[in-house]
């Protein structure tokens, strides 16, 4: 016996547990998953047992192959079914969030006026060999994205785009020159962790240049979250659906927040 | 050429067509008119108000019923036995249900008044059921004038889990995503149960029982959904297998708005008696007729068996026919969802161009008609990305030829009933291709007597020729031979043939008229 | 630091090694995996979050969660890719198979005149109150499928096809009636696990008529395997892509094995 | 309207906008030739005989160009100094650069012999690399002869593992699933570059790197697979950036069959200088139109910053540009690869008639050219589902509407660069439907003056309208106001500058001749 199959009457407790969250099917609890894989092995009755013994060690039950092609001598592709065993403890999960209260334009502009008195002075760019600029655009440009408006049309922003294939060096040095409070850097290309790698160095440059503390730094990108940003030592991450209202406001009361804490 | 074909149909060839069809149809009447089955009688015991279940479980409409067609008296039609009963008794039909299922009342042992007072005793609630009938059909008419509904194609969704409040969640997630049809799919088993479940239920097979409390629960579930997504929204299940004209009447109730209902599904995929069923078929279409029910009929399933190519001419052959049983039980035109499928092998080189001919064939031929269309199934694999795919290019045929009822084909069509997450990527797939090309049908013609013109010409053809040769055989004998989805059933083969009688010329049925009438009113 | 995100080079050994083999996305060992599932909590970065651990579970390192939408309030779609840590020993697996070799209709019709020296008798029938028959015809029915003949073609073979939604009951009165030497279940409907009650309580009734031993014994149908046909007490089961000669052939050499046996 | 055109286009207007296209691309040219870069002439370098790369790593090419720029010499071209250095050493050219590398050798120091013998011991050396060239031609279309190819659109998929041996398996796999193109993804920093690297790589970023090591195994490897499919399974890559024509050279020793060659796109999506990338390019297509290559343009990336709705007429008013500029360099229409792309928002109601508008309208205004299409990318999302059947819809039109080159769109586009399987799915796709449409294109009509025929006309009517603004312009003047893409660029911005010299009186280019001679025999 394979025990693959389990042939026990599945009479699993069909009401919501959120201690203990499963995938859903057609019934609560029912844990069931789609997956699509390819193994490196030859098609046949073998290859679909690894990519039964495959799921059951990822906790996937009753795994059913209902599709496999060999994708070329010696690559198998499968597309599976399996009911998950585990669950997640949904009431413990703790997010990092930006609770910044999200404003308009002009509330945000009015803020800055009252709070801190004076233009805030960002600069943005893709930088690193990254060529997107449809995203960093999208924050900045005056004519922003799906009809909200970028920093540089904030009457209490100054803003700088820098446009893309900046490298970090650069970057530090326009920032430097400009006396920036915000830097702004987009990320796309994330093949081989480029972004992971372009990230890092340069947070190492604003330490080596002694202004990482100066400025709010903050990322933004198509696979870049909030909670990977803090990870690599930014201020904030945000990612797509991002509108320049929900930069704009974390940096005027993050700056705000800063000038507060200096008093 | 007719100037308004596209498809240069030859609208003689047409006319001819549906003149056959008329005649095949009038001839099953013949037969249909002479006989009575246990489920029309149990029909009318639920019109007259009977409901629930003995001590057994077994339901009261069925010992009724039962108890007549023990003595050899189904051909006298139960109205006679229940009329002279009340007016024995001076209790109504549930108590003497009631009564008899507890064994204390015997209605063939009392003794027989007049029919004409069993008639008058009988006919204010006949109005009673009629009257709860109509106001479902206004009810339904003044929702829809005041949420509105969605475009045509509608969206038509099944759901199956199996539980009836598992489904009400399914039902109401894919009603906000954008469909406009809910399908309760039953129980695998159901069809062959000579008498319908009760209550709510929880426990089915790749569906879930159909039951006036499911009826109930869905419905209410849809109403409520409805207000939130302002849109009517309908719902529908079977009204086939044993218990047709039961189930219609359940629905009537309950305000269904959608009914598979086709004689010929059963016999031939759940091997049903035809006599049976094509007699409980014809109650059961004047009754969905009457509170305004659009029926789907089940050509599409023929290509399931039989080749979608070679076999195209029956499918439309069925339609006329359908057309006809239809007409004649009073459907009109703009409730008859006639079926057809998109089911031509995927391999076919320039197949898409056969299923576009086949689409608009069919709109042109039934042009008031909301066709239903049926998805890829038969050639759908485990492969669920290449399914999806082959769902989309049927929804492109749907919005060119402008069908009236899209049963979303979904990706893992060929592995489970669907989750509720495969509901979704299939109303986002048609909704995509609906509004992206949402006037292709205005925008493009066909090439003169290129390959879609002469494929639509051959299908009509083909099929004039096939009504011919059934109206020779009659439809019965038609069946014999195996005409559709090369499938064989016999006369008196098939389950249910027991439960069917000859009228006596004791019997009556005081609803046909009245619905028949109200239909025209 | 939530530790979903690993940082570390992943510098993995890019050889196939059969021993421990992983998915392959385009690198040999990346251990790619795409998903799909549904989560039944509301929308929103705690639900992302659900997700990825989920995942982790699963041991889909570095989860992506490319896509989401909540389908209706409370049940939240996934669209996700990870990495997988695990990995199978291909070289160890053994899947039970039917090892006879495969012949020509007229091979096993030469086959079984010359070592069993009769007809076979076979019934089949789609059991239950599944009504799918086209599984079966495609194995029985004269025309056959897909170009090859079905049983009631061949000389040495006495078909009996009983048809769909055959009750167990009948099908064994019926196996008694016309002394059957092998007996053909087809299940389709697989929902709710229906096929293996009806395939269990076959086996059961063959039992208590005391034939189970008598007879051989197959299933098919589109979710059986020979594996699960084993588990259940069949003889062999047959899958998708079955032709009448992958039956026939397994049938002649099996009864003529048994024959054998008893000398 | 003319009988020949499905969308009733005014051909006056084609005619008028094809001679304004003309006249900018020969105000562009009167610059182009006057001017030379540091890669024309490293390009030249190498159809010398130079390769491989100094002890440091720097490419022979440039340690010899970078002498002569030092110097400010660049202007005379590279051609005189090595003819010159031949006469004066007896060395090879190989032999020279390695001298100039190892800081033997100063090529600018020698005595200056007389300009026509050194065009004298230049010539066998130019006709040597140039045969290698033409057998090279001749190859493949011995190869095609023999082994067929498949039929357009041809089945384009990128591989871009960023290792070129993993590359290789990739690229069999998709060759065996019916792939026609394999184009193997530069590395994300590569087009910047001011060098080509040299040798296997195995560390790219989202792609593989261009050296012509890896193009010979790749070719190699294609080969192998094609004789195993029996079909020519041809290879591209990308001759753009600040190498243009050194890639072009390096594509023709290596039997590259198709290259993205468009200065356009480099000016706009990777800010290098329109100068030098105009003068690169010319040269690049010399190259590439003498050997055969298929150019692919690159109009379809505009429409990932601009609207593809709204700016539909600048893609067109590009093609007509990028033709001329072809047209210049000696590619016959047979080679011309314009881009396009199903880029419209999939939310537009009936932009699929819109998408079938442009796409026919490319297929009419440039009847020889195998058009490139490319497939939805910035609508694509991670529900890689709703991706699949974008996917799907682009191929649709793309089969109705005969384009030449179909970039296969995958549907985890917005996702990753593809995984073996994302490949399998979308050939899978694109043949499903191809096989299943084949013939709609001969068989369908676009209703007169309806949603496809007004859409046609009016953005063939914007883009001769922007033509005559770009000639009022010029192309220069037309970048720097964010004509194409909402991108703007200045004349002196970019990257690259610093590499372009005005010809002196000595410069002499001997290919140039040759390659546009042998392009017309
Ligand atoms: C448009 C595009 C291009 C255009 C870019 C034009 C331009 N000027 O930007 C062109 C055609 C030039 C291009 C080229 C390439 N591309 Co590209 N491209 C895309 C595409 C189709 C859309 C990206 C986009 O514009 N999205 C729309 C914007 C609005 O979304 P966004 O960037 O996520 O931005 C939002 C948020 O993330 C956030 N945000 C973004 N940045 C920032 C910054 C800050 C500070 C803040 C607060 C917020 C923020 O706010 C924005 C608005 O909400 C994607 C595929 C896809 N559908 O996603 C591929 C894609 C990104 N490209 C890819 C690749 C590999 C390339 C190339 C490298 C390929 C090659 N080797 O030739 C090249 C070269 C470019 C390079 N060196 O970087 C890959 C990346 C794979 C990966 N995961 O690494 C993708 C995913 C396609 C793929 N599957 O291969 N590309
Ligand atoms: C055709 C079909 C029908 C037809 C059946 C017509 C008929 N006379 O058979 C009709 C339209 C009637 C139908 C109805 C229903 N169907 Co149906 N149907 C299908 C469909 C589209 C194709 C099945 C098929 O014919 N495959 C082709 C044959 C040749 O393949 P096969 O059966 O696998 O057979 C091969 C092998 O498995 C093997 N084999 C099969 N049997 C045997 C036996 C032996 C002894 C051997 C050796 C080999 C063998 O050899 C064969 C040839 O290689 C599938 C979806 C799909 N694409 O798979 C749904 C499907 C099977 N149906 C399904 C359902 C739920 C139903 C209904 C129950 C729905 C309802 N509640 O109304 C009804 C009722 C039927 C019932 N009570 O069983 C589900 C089953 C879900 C599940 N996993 O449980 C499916 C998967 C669709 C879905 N996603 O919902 N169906
Ligand atoms: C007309 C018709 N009736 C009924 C059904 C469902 O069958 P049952 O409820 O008998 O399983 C179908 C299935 O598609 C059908 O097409
Ligand atoms: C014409 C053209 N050249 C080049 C590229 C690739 O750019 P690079 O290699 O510069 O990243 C593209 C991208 O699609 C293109 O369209």
């Amino acid at each position: 016996m394979s025990g693959l199959y389990s042939m026990e009457k599945r009479n699993f407790d069909r009401t919501l547990n959120l201690k203990a969250v499963k995938p859903y099917g057609d019934t609560m609890n029912d844990g069931k998953v789609q997956l699509s894989f390819t193994l490196p092995v030859k098609a046949g009755p073998e290859a679909v047992e690894a990519a039964k013994q495959l799921m059951k060690k990822m906790g996937l039950n009753n795994a059913q192959i209902v599709y496999w092609k060999e994708l070329t001598p010696g690559f198998t592709f499968f597309v599976a079914y399996g009911e998950c065993v585990h669950s997640v403890d949904y009431t413990a999960i703790k997010v990092p969030k930006i609770t910044v209260k999200k404003m308009s334009m002009q509330e945000i502009d009015n803020f800055i006026r009252e709070n801190i008195g004076r233009k805030i002075i960002v600069i943005g760019a893709t930088t690193g060999t990254d060529a997107h600029t449809v995203g960093i655009d999208a924050i900045m440009n005056m004519k922003g994205f799906a009809g909200h408006y970028g920093l540089e049309r904030y009457e209490m922003f100054e803003a700088h785009n820098l446009g893309s294939q900046v490298s970090n060096e650069e970057f530090v040095a326009k920032a430097i020159e400009l006396n920036a409070d915000a830097l702004l850097v987009s990320q796309t290309v994330t093949a081989k962790d480029a972004h992971i790698k372009n990230m890092t160095e340069l947070v190492e440059l604003l330490e080596a240049e002694g202004i990482r503390d100066k400025v709010i730094l903050i990322a933004g990108g198509a696979r870049i979250t909030h909670e990977l940003a803090k990870e690599l030592g930014y201020d904030a991450g945000f990612g797509p659906g991002t509108f320049a209202e929900d930069v704009a406001s974390f940096i005027a009361h993050e700056l705000r927040r800063r000038i507060d804490k200096n008093r | 050429m007719t100037a308004s074909s596209k498809l240069g149909l030859d609208f003689n060839k047409v006319n001819r067509a549906r003149e056959l069809a008329r005649d095949i149809a009038s001839d099953v009447q013949k037969f249909v008119e002479h006989h009575t089955t246990v489920s029309v009688e149990r029909t009318i015991c639920r019109l007259l108000g009977i409901d629930g279940v003995s001590e057994a479980g077994i339901p009261l409409p069925n010992v009724v019923v039962d108890k007549i067609k023990e003595k050899g008296l189904l051909g006298d039609g139960i109205s006679l036995y229940l009329g002279n009963a009340i007016l024995e008794t001076g209790l109504s039909p549930q108590e003497i249900a009631e009564g008899i299922s507890r064994g204390e009342l015997d209605i063939t042992e009392l003794p027989m008044r007049n029919v004409d007072s069993i008639k008058a005793v009988l006919e204010p609630l006949v109005d009673k059921s009629i009257a709860i009938i109509k106001s479902n059909r206004e009810k339904r008419e003044n929702l829809i004038a005041r949420l509105g509904e969605g475009p045509q194609p509608y969206l038509y969704v099944i759901v199956a889990t199996g539980n009836i409040y598992e489904d009400v969640v399914q039902a109401q997630a894919a009603a906000r995503q954008g469909a406009d049809i809910i399908a309760v799919i039953r129980s695998t088993g159901q069809s062959l149960l000579d008498y319908v479940p009760y209550g709510p239920t929880t426990e089915g097979f790749g569906g879930t029982f159909a039951t006036q409390e499911n009826f109930r629960i869905m419905r209410k579930a849809l109403d409520e959904v409805g207000e939130e997504v302002e849109r009517y929204i309908r719902l529908c299940n079977y009204c086939s297998g044993l218990c047709m004209p039961e189930i219609a009447v359940m629905g009537a109730f309950e305000r269904l708005d959608v009914m598979l209902n086709d004689a010929l599904y059963g016999i031939l995929f759940r091997d049903i008696n035809m006599q049976r069923t094509m007699i409980d078929q014809f109650f059961s279409r004047i009754i969905n007729g009457f509170v305004g029910v659009i029926i789907n009929t089940g050509e599409d399933n023929y290509l399931t068996t039989a080749d979608a190519y070679e076999a195209a001419h029956t499918v439309l052959a069925s339609q006329f026919i359908n057309e006809q049983l239809a007409l004649i039980a009073g459907i009109p035109e703009e409730q008859m969802g006639l079926g057809h499928a998109f089911e031509m092998n995927p391999e076919i080189e320039n197949g898409f161009l056969f299923e576009l001919a086949q689409a608009q064939l069919a709109r042109e031929i039934f042009p008031e008609a909301p066709l239903k269309y049926m998805p890829p199934t038969k050639y759908m694999t485990g492969n669920i990305f290449r399914g999806h795919i082959q769902d989309a290019l049927f929804n492109v045929i749907s919005i060119w030829t402008k069908q009236g009822i899209q049963l979303l084909g979904m990706l893992t069509e060929a592995i489970h009933t669907p989750f509720m997450s495969d509901r979704y990527l299939s109303i986002e797939n048609a909704r995509y291709i609906f509004n992206n090309l949402r006037n292709i049908g205005d925008e493009i013609q066909f090439k003169e007597d290129g390959i879609v013109h002469r494929r639509a010409n051959q299908v009509l053809h083909e099929a004039t020729e096939l009504l011919e040769e059934i109206k020779k055989l009659g439809l019965f004998g038609a069946l014999e031979k195996g005409i559709f989805a090369d499938i064989k059933r016999s006369r008196n083969g098939g389950r249910g043939l027991d439960g069917v009688a000859e009228k006596t010329e004791n019997y009556f049925n005081l609803f046909i008229p009245k619905m028949l009438e109200g239909e025209k009113a």
